[in-house]
C-alpha cells in the first residue's frame, strides 16, 4: 500500500515538475501536432518545417534580442489531447503563440483554448473555414477549402475543358469532404456534370470497387482531394481497372512519396498547390536546400506550411516589437505580403491567408508547374 | 454484370490478401486459443523487413519471381524472429494464466510493436518497391485481372494446403492437434508443449512475414500502422470459417473480401468496415463455430 | 438515525468538500456558477487551467473505468466496447443541449444532458447486453469491439452531429466541482451495489457462472443489469467530456480509447475498485507527466512505454498494483 | 403421487445414451442414495434434475409440476439445491459470501436500496447474514465466516457446499459424492450430519456416493444404476442381495 501511494506520488510530483516556465531570455513558442498514431507523418513533418524556421531564426540572432524555443507536443491525433496540450502549452509552459494543427478537426478543438486565454494561435494548414471563425486570436496561413476547391473546378472546366467529372473522396477526412463539396459547387455552377460521386476512408488500402463504379460512369477526370498517403495508391489501383483519365487533387497531394508510391501511374495528374519548387524565388529556393540539408528528405507542403506559419509568427513579433498577446494578435493580424515559401501571404479580415495558389502537373516524377490561380 | 464480375475480381484478390493473414492467426489461435492480437502487427514487420533488405542489399534490382522469393524468405525469418521472441517474453510467462490476462497482454504486445515501429521505420508511409514482374491481363469487355492479383489467391490456396498437410499428415500436426484439445493432457502424454507451441509461432509469424511482402507488392505503400485493420479482418474472416480451421480461414477470407467490395461497390465503402464487424457479431451471435466449425474433428 | 439519512448528510458532505475544493483550486469565485456548474473564466486559485482540465479528465477517466470494473471486475464480463458507450453518451448529451436546450440555464443543461446521455447509453448497452451476453471471454470482447467500431462509424456518417468535421461549438459547463462530485458518487454506487445481494451475484458469476445457476441467480438477468448500469455510467462519462472539451469528433472513441480503459483495470488490478480508480488516475497523470521525458529524449516514447507497462504488469504483477484488496474507504466492512 | 417424479427419461448425446428409460419417485422426508459403477451416469441425472441437460425424452416433475424446459436457476428457485462432484465454491468470495449468494432469489432489495443503504436493505442483509450464519454453524464451519472459500480445506470446502445448497431453503437437496475425498473420520461426521439435516428439516435428499458402507448406513431406500438403466431400487438389504447388483459391482470387475 504504501509503496502504492507513493508511486502515484511520485507521477503528481512528475507532472508539477514537468511545468517548468521559459526564462527571460528566451521567446517560448507552442506547437501541437499528431506526431504519433495514425496522422504521425502530418505532425512529424510540419513540426520540421517550424523546427528549420526556429533554427535560421535563431543563427541569424533570434528575435527581439532573444533565442527562439520550442515546446512541441504530441497529441497522438486525438481532439482531446491537443486541447490539453494547448492548455499545457499556454498555462504551464507559458508559450507566447501556438502554432497547430493540420487537421482541422484538432485545431477546432484547441482554438477556444487559445482564444480564451488571448494567446494567438497560427495554423499552418487547416483548411476548413469553421476553424478561425473561433476567434479573434486564430490565424491561419493556408487558403480555405472553398478555395481551393473552386481552383480546381475551374482549372478542369476553363483549362482543361473537360465537363464531366467524378469525384472520390475521404469520408473520415474534414478536409477532403471540403474540398470535394465546393468543387461541385463550382463545377455545376460552371455548367459542368459531376457524374459520379464515391468515398473511401483514410487508412484504407483498397480503392478498386470505387474506382470499378466510377469507371462504367464514364467520367472525364477524377477528382480525388485527398492526402497523398491514399492517393498514390488511387492512382495506382485506377490504372489497374483500366482508368486512362487523370486525377486532379489539393495540396494534400504534395509529398515526394506520392510519385514513388503511384510511380509511373501518377503521370499526367493535375494538382493545386501553395507553391512550386520550380518557384525561382529564393525563399522557396533557400527553403528547399536548407530542409533537404537539415532532414535529408524533399519538403512537402506541410513543412513548407510549417515554416511559414513560424516565420509569420517570428516576423509579427519583431513588428510588434513585444510577446504580449493583444499586440502580438495585431501584429499578426497586419501580415501583408508576407514572403512565405506557400505564396505572398497576406493575412484578411477573416485571418485567413489570402494568397495565390498554382496549379501542378506530374510528370516525368517531378511537379511541373502549369499556372497561378489568383483568389 | 461486367462491372459485377470485376467487383468479384477486385474482392478475390482482397479475400486472398485476407487469408494470408488469416491463416497464420487461426493456426496459432488452433493451439494456444488465444487471439493474438500482435499477428497483425508482426506481419507488419514482415513487410519492414523485406522493405530494408531490398534497400540495403538489392536497392536497383529488376523485378524478377526469384528476388520476389528471397525476399519473401528474408521477411519470414525476420518475422519468425519476432514472433519467437514475443512468445518466449510475453506470451509463455503466462501460460497458465487466465485467457483474459493472455489477451491483455497480447494487445500491449501490438501497440508496443505499432508505436515502436513508429520510433524505428518512422511514421510517415513508404513506398514498397516493385519487386515482382506484373503484367495487366485485359479480360474483354473493360475488366481487368492483375497478375499480382493472381499470384496472391495461388500463393494463399497452396499455402492453405500446405498447412493442411502440416497439421493432418504430419508428427507435429498431431502433437498440435492434441496440445489444442488439452494443454494439460499433452503435457501428460510426453508431448513437448512448449516446443510445439514455439514452432506453431514460427509457422504462423513467417506466414505473416511472407503475407507482409505480398501485402507490399499488392499495396505499395507501408507503414507501421498497417497491420491493424487487416489483423482485425483476418480475425473476423477467421471466425467466419470457424476459426482454429485451416481452410476454413481461407473460406471465411474470400467471403470478406468479396462482401466487402460489394457493399463499397453497390452501398458506401463508408460502411465497409461496419460490414466486416457487423459479420464479426452475426456469425458469434448465430453461429459461433463459424462456417465449418462444426466438425470438430478438422479442429487444428 | 436512519440509514437513509445517512447517505443524503454524506452526499451533503462530499457536495461541500467537492464545491470548497474547487473554489481554492480555480478562483475564489463566489458566484453561483463558478461554485457549482460553470467552468471558471479565470484561474487565480492555486491551479492553472492546465491542471483543471486535466483533474476534469481525470475524473472523467475514473467513472469509464470503474463502470468497465462493473463489468470486467466484479461480472467477469471482458468487454472491449466501452468507448462506443462513451460516444453515444457524448453526443447524445451534445445534441440534446445543442439542438434542445440551447439557451437553458448551465444547470439544467448539465443534468438533462447527463441524464439523457445515461440514459441513451444504457439502453443501447441493454440492447448490446441482451444479444450479446451468451459469450463468455473473448468472444464477448471482439463482439462488443465490434458494435463500438459500428457506433463509431455510423456517428461518423450523421452530418447532424458534424460527422468528418466534428460536433463543435458544445456549451462548456464543466466544474470541478460538480464533476468531482458526480465521480465520487459514481464510486459509491458501485461500490454499494458490489456490496449488496447484486454484487455478490455478479461475483458468483464471475466466479462460477454454473454454481451461480444453481443457487437460483438467472445469470444472463445479472449480466444485463451489469452491462446497463456500466453503459448508463460510461454515458455520462461521455456527457461529462463532451462539455468540458466543448468539441467531440468520432476519432476519440476508435477502439484505442477502449483499451486504454481496459488497461486503467489492468494496471489498477482487476477486480478491485481502488484499483479501477488509481489505474484511471497513473494512465491519465503518466502520460502527462511523461511529456516531460520527451523533452529529453526528443522522441515521444509515451505510447511505447504505455504498451510496455501494460506488458510488464501482465507478466510481473498480473493481479495490478492493487490486486484483490481495497482501500479502506472502499472496502465491504 | 410422488414428491420428485422421474417418468421414462432418457438423455442421449449424439447417439449416446447417457440414461435410458429411468423412473425414480421420491417422497418428501426421506433419505435417498443413488449408487452405481464409475459412469453409470447418476450425476447426469443431477444435471436432467437440474435443468443442465435437458432430457432426450420423458419428463420430470416436482410437486406435479414438470421442470422440463426450465432454467437451472428456474428449478433452484422451485427448491432443488445441488452440491457438485468437483466442488464449484465462490474461491474469491469469503465463506459467509458463498452462502449468502444462495439467498439472492428469496431477497427482495433493489439497486435503489442498495444505492441508498435503505431500511429495507439493512433488515434484509443482516437477516441474510444472520441465516447464513446459521447454516455455517450447523455445518461447524462459522469460526472461517470471513475466510475465502478457496482457501478451505477440502473437507469444510464440502461442508461450506451443503451449507450454500441449503441456503436456497430447498424442498430436495442433491449430494453429488459429498465424502468423496474424505477421510474416514470426516465421513463419519459428515455422514451424521446429512442425516440430522434431513431429519431436523424434514426435506428430501438425494445422495450419490461410491462409499457403498455410508450408503447403506444412512439411506432409507436405494437406486442402483448401471449403463444408464434403472436396475434395482429398495432398501439396502434388497440391493445387496440383488443379483443383478452384485454382478454390476463384481461380476463385471
Amino acid at each position: 500500500m504504501k509503496i502504492l501511494s507513493k508511486f502515484f506520488l511520485l507521477c503528481a510530483i512528475l507532472t508539477l515538475v514537468s511545468c517548468n516556465k521559459g526564462g527571460d531570455d528566451k521567446i517560448m513558442v507552442g506547437y501541437f501536432g499528431s506526431m504519433t498514431g495514425a496522422e504521425a507523418t502530418f505532425g512529424v513533418s510540419t513540426r520540421d518545417g517550424v523546427l528549420l524556421a526556429i533554427e535560421e531564426w535563431n543563427k541569424a540572432g533570434g528575435v527581439l534580442g532573444k533565442q527562439i524555443e520550442i515546446k512541441a507536443y504530441d497529441n497522438q491525433g486525438k481532439p482531446e489531447e491537443a486541447r490539453l496540450s494547448v492548455e499545457k502549452l499556454i498555462n504551464a509552459d507559458n508559450v507566447i503563440a501556438v502554432l497547430g494543427e493540420v487537421a482541422s478537426t484538432r485545431s477546432l478543438a484547441a482554438a477556444p483554448v487559445a482564444q480564451q486565454n488571448k494567446v494567438p494561435m497560427i495554423s499552418p494548414s487547416s483548411t476548413n473555414p469553421l476553424v478561425t471563425q473561433k476567434g479573434d486570436y486564430i490565424f491561419r496561413v493556408c487558403f480555405i477549402d472553398p478555395f481551393q476547391g473552386e481552383v480546381m473546378a475551374k482549372f478542369a472546366f476553363n483549362s482543361l475543358k473537360k465537363k464531366k467529372a467524378a469525384i472520390l473522396r475521404d469520408s473520415k477526412s474534414d478536409y477532403s469532404m471540403g474540398l470535394a463539396t465546393y468543387f461541385e459547387k463550382t463545377f455545376t455552377a460552371l455548367g459542368g456534370e459531376i457524374v459520379g460521386d464515391e468515398k473511401y476512408v483514410s487508412g484504407d488500402v483498397d480503392f478498386k470497387a470505387q474506382l470499378t463504379n466510377l469507371k462504367s460512369k464514364g467520367p472525364e477526370f477524377i477528382f480525388v482531394p485527398g492526402y497523398y498517403t491514399e492517393v498514390g495508391l488511387i492512382a495506382r489501383q485506377a490504372k489497374e481497372q483500366g482508368i486512362s483519365v487523370p486525377l486532379l487533387g489539393g495540396d494534400g497531394w504534395d509529398s515526394p512519396e506520392l510519385v514513388s508510391i503511384g510511380g509511373k501511374s501518377m503521370e499526367g495528374n493535375f494538382f493545386s498547390n501553395h507553391y512550386t519548387t520550380e518557384d525561382p524565388r529564393p525563399e522557396v529556393q533557400n527553403f528547399i536546400k536548407n530542409y533537404e540539408a537539415r532532414f535529408g528528405s524533399r519538403p512537402n507542403a506541410l513543412a513548407a506550411s510549417g515554416y511559414d506559419a513560424a516565420r509569420v509568427l517570428f516576423e509579427a513579433i519583431k513588428r510588434a516589437n513585444s510577446v504580449e498577446g493583444p499586440k502580438l494578435r495585431d501584429a499578426i493580424a497586419a501580415t501583408k505580403e508576407f514572403q512565405g515559401v506557400t505564396g505572398i501571404i497576406t493575412l484578411n479580415e477573416q485571418r485567413d491567408a489570402t494568397k495565390s495558389a498554382v496549379v501542378l502537373e506530374v510528370k516525368d516524377g517531378q511537379f511541373k508547374y502549369l499556372e497561378t490561380v489568383n483568389p | 454484370m461486367n462491372e459485377f464480375i470485376q467487383h468479384t475480381i477486385n474482392g478475390l484478390a482482397l479475400g486472398s490478401i485476407y487469408a494470408l493473414v488469416a491463416l497464420g492467426y487461426t493456426m496459432v489461435f488452433g493451439v494456444l486459443q488465444l487471439i493474438n492480437f500482435a499477428h497483425g502487427d508482426i506481419f507488419m514487420v514482415g513487410s519492414f523487413v523485406g522493405l530494408y533488405f531490398i534497400r540495403w542489399f538489392m536497392p536497383n534490382v529488376e523485378p524478377s519471381l526469384l528476388t520476389t522469393i528471397i525476399v519473401i524468405l528474408v521477411a519470414m525469418v525476420g518475422s519468425a524472429t519476432v514472433g519467437v521472441i514475443i512468445e518466449k517474453f510475453a506470451y509463455r510467462p503466462l501460460r497458465k494464466a487466465p485467457r483474459i490476462n493472455i489477451l491483455i497482454t497480447a494487445i500491449g504486445v501490438s501497440l508496443l510493436l505499432e508505436y515502436g515501429g513508429q520510433l524505428i521505420f518512422g511514421a510517415s508511409p513508404q513506398f514498397f518497391p516493385d519487386i515482382l514482374p506484373r503484367k495487366q491481363i485485359d479480360l474483354g469487355g473493360a475488366i481487368y485481372l492483375d497478375s499480382n492479383q493472381v499470384t496472391i489467391f495461388l500463393v494463399s490456396f497452396v499455402l492453405m494446403l500446405v498447412l493442411q498437410f502440416l497439421v493432418f499428415k504430419t508428427q507435429f500436426g498431431r502433437a498440435m492437434r492434441a496440445i489444442s484439445h488439452s494443454l494439460e493432457t499433452a503435457n501428460l502424454i510426453g508431448i513437448n508443449v512448449n516446443k510445439v507451441i514455439l514452432i506453431t509461432f514460427i509457422i504462423g509469424s513467417s506466414l505473416a512475414g511472407a503475407a507482409g511482402v505480398l501485402y507490399g507488392v499488392a499495396y505499395p505503400k507501408i507503414d507501421p500502422l498497417l497491420g491493424l485493420l487487416p489483423g482485425l479482418k483476418a480475425f473476423i474472416a477467421a471466425v467466419l470459417g470457424g476459426i482454429g480451421n485451416v481452410t476454413g480461414a481461407v473460406i471465411g477470407a474470400i467471403l470478406l473480401g468479396l462482401s466487402e467490395t460489394y457493399v463499397a461497390g453497390y452501398i458506401s465503402s463508408t460502411y465497409r468496415d461496419a460490414l466486416a464487424f457487423l459479420i464479426l457479431i452475426l456469425v458469434l451471435l448465430l453461429r459461433p463455430a463459424g462456417l465449418l466449425g462444426t466438425k470438430k474433428i478438422e479442429k487444428v | 438515525m436512519s440509514k437513509l439519512n445517512k447517505t443524503v448528510l454524506l452526499f451533503l458532505i462530499f457536495a461541500a468538500v467537492a464545491v470548497v475544493l474547487n473554489f481554492v483550486l480555480s478562483g475564489f469565485s463566489v458566484t453561483p456558477g463558478a461554485l457549482f456548474y460553470e467552468k471558471p473564466g479565470r484561474f487565480t486559485g492555486l491551479i492553472s487551467p492546465y491542471y483543471y482540465s486535466v483533474m476534469i479528465l481525470l475524473c472523467i477517466n475514473v467513472i469509464l473505468s470503474v463502470s468497465l470494473a462493473l463489468l470486467n471486475g466484479f461480472t467477469g464480463l471482458f468487454t472491449m466496447g466501452h468507448a462506443g458507450f462513451m460516444a453515444i453518451g457524448a453526443y447524445t448529451s451534445a445534441s440534446v443541449v445543442y439542438f434542445l436546450l440551447p439557451t437553458a440555464p448551465f444547470f439544467i443543461q448539465l443534468i438533462a444532458g447527463a441524464l439523457a446521455a445515461g440514459a441513451f447509453s444504457g439502453l443501447v448497452g441493454f440492447f448490446i447486453g441482451t444479444s450479446s451476453l451468451r459469450l463468455n471471454g473473448d468472444y464477448l470482447g471482439m463482439v462488443t469491439l465490434g458494435f463500438s467500431e459500428i457506433i463509431r462509424i455510423i456517428l461518423l456518417n450523421i452530418d447532424a452531429v458534424g460527422g468528418a468535421r466534428g460536433f463543435s461549438d458544445i456549451p462548456v459547463y464543466m466544474n470541478l466541482g460538480s464533476v468531482l462530485l458526480i465521480t465520487v458518487i459514481t464510486i459509491m454506487v458501485i461500490k454499494r451495489i458490489r456490496d449488496g445481494r447484486l454484487g455478490r451475484a455478479m461475483l458468483a458469476i464471475k466466479e462460477n457462472e454454473m454454481a451461480a445457476n444453481m443457487m437460483g441467480i438467472n445469470p444472463l438477468n445479472i449480466k444485463v443489469k451489469a452491462f446497463v448500469i456500466s453503459s448508463f455510467m460510461a454515458g455520462m462519462a461521455g456527457s461529462f467530456f463532451a462539455h468540458s472539451e466543448g468539441y467531440l469528433s468520432t476519432q476519440t472513441f476508435s477502439f484505442a480509447k477502449s483499451f486504454e480503459v481496459i488497461a486503467m483495470n489492468v494496471v489498477g488490478g482487476l477486480g478491485s475498485l481502488s484499483g479501477a480508480i488509481m489505474g484511471a488516475g497513473i494512465l491519465t497523470v503518466l502520460p502527462e507527466a511523461l511529456r516531460k521525458v520527451q523533452d529529453i529524449t526528443g522522441v515521444d516514447l509515451r505510447m511505447v512505454i504505455y504498451a510496455l507497462t501494460m506488458v510488464l504488469i501482465m507478466i510481473l504483477r498480473p493481479q495490478g498494483l492493487m490486486g484483490n484488496k481495497e482501500w479502506k474507504w472502499l472496502s465491504s466492512k | 403421487m410422488a414428491f420428485l417424479e422421474i417418468n421414462d427419461m432418457s438423455l442421449e448425446f449424439g447417439g449416446v445414451k447417457a440414461c435410458q428409460n429411468v423412473n425414480m419417485k421420491l417422497e418428501p422426508g426421506i433419505l435417498y442414495g443413488l449408487i452405481g459403477p464409475n459412469g453409470a451416469g447418476k450425476s447426469t441425472i443431477f444435471n436432467v434434475l437440474t435443468g443442465i441437460y435437458p432430457p432426450t425424452r420423458g419428463d420430470v416433475k416436482l410437486g406435479g409440476e414438470s421442470l422440463v424446459g426450465h432454467k437451472p436457476y428456474e428449478i433452484a428457485q422451485r427448491g432443488v439445491g445441488r452440491t457438485f462432484q468437483n466442488i464449484r465454491l465462490f474461491k474469491e468470495l469469503t465463506v459467509l459470501q458463498n452462502v449468502m449468494v444462495a439467498f439472492y432469489s428469496s431477497s427482495h432489495s433493489t439497486i435503489a436500496d442498495m444505492v441508498f443503504e435503505s431500511k429495507n436493505f439493512h433488515n434484509e442483509e443482516s437477516e441474510v447474514k444472520t441465516k447464513a450464519l446459521e447454516l455455517l454453524k450447523v455445518m461447524g464451519i462459522e469460526d472461517l465466516a470471513e475466510v475465502p472459500a478457496g482457501g478451505l480445506p477440502y473437507g469444510k470446502q464440502r461442508k461450506l457446499e451443503i451449507a450454500r445448497a441449503l441456503g436456497l431453503n430447498p424442498k430436495i437437496l442433491l449430494l453429488d459424492e459429498p465424502a468423496a475425498g474424505l477421510n474416514p473420520t470426516e465421513t463419519k461426521e459428515l455422514t451424521d450430519l446429512i442425516r440430522k439435516i434431513q431429519k431436523d428439516r424434514n426435506i428430501t435428499v438425494l445422495l450419490i456416493e461410491h462409499d457403498m458402507g455410508l450408503v447403506m448406513k444412512i439411506c432409507e431406500k436405494i437406486f442402483v444404476l448401471v449403463q444408464g438403466q434403472l436396475v434395482c431400487e429398495g432398501t439396502a438389504d434388497i440391493i445387496q442381495n440383488d443379483k443383478r447388483v452384485i454382478e454390476a459391482y463384481l461380476g463385471v470387475d
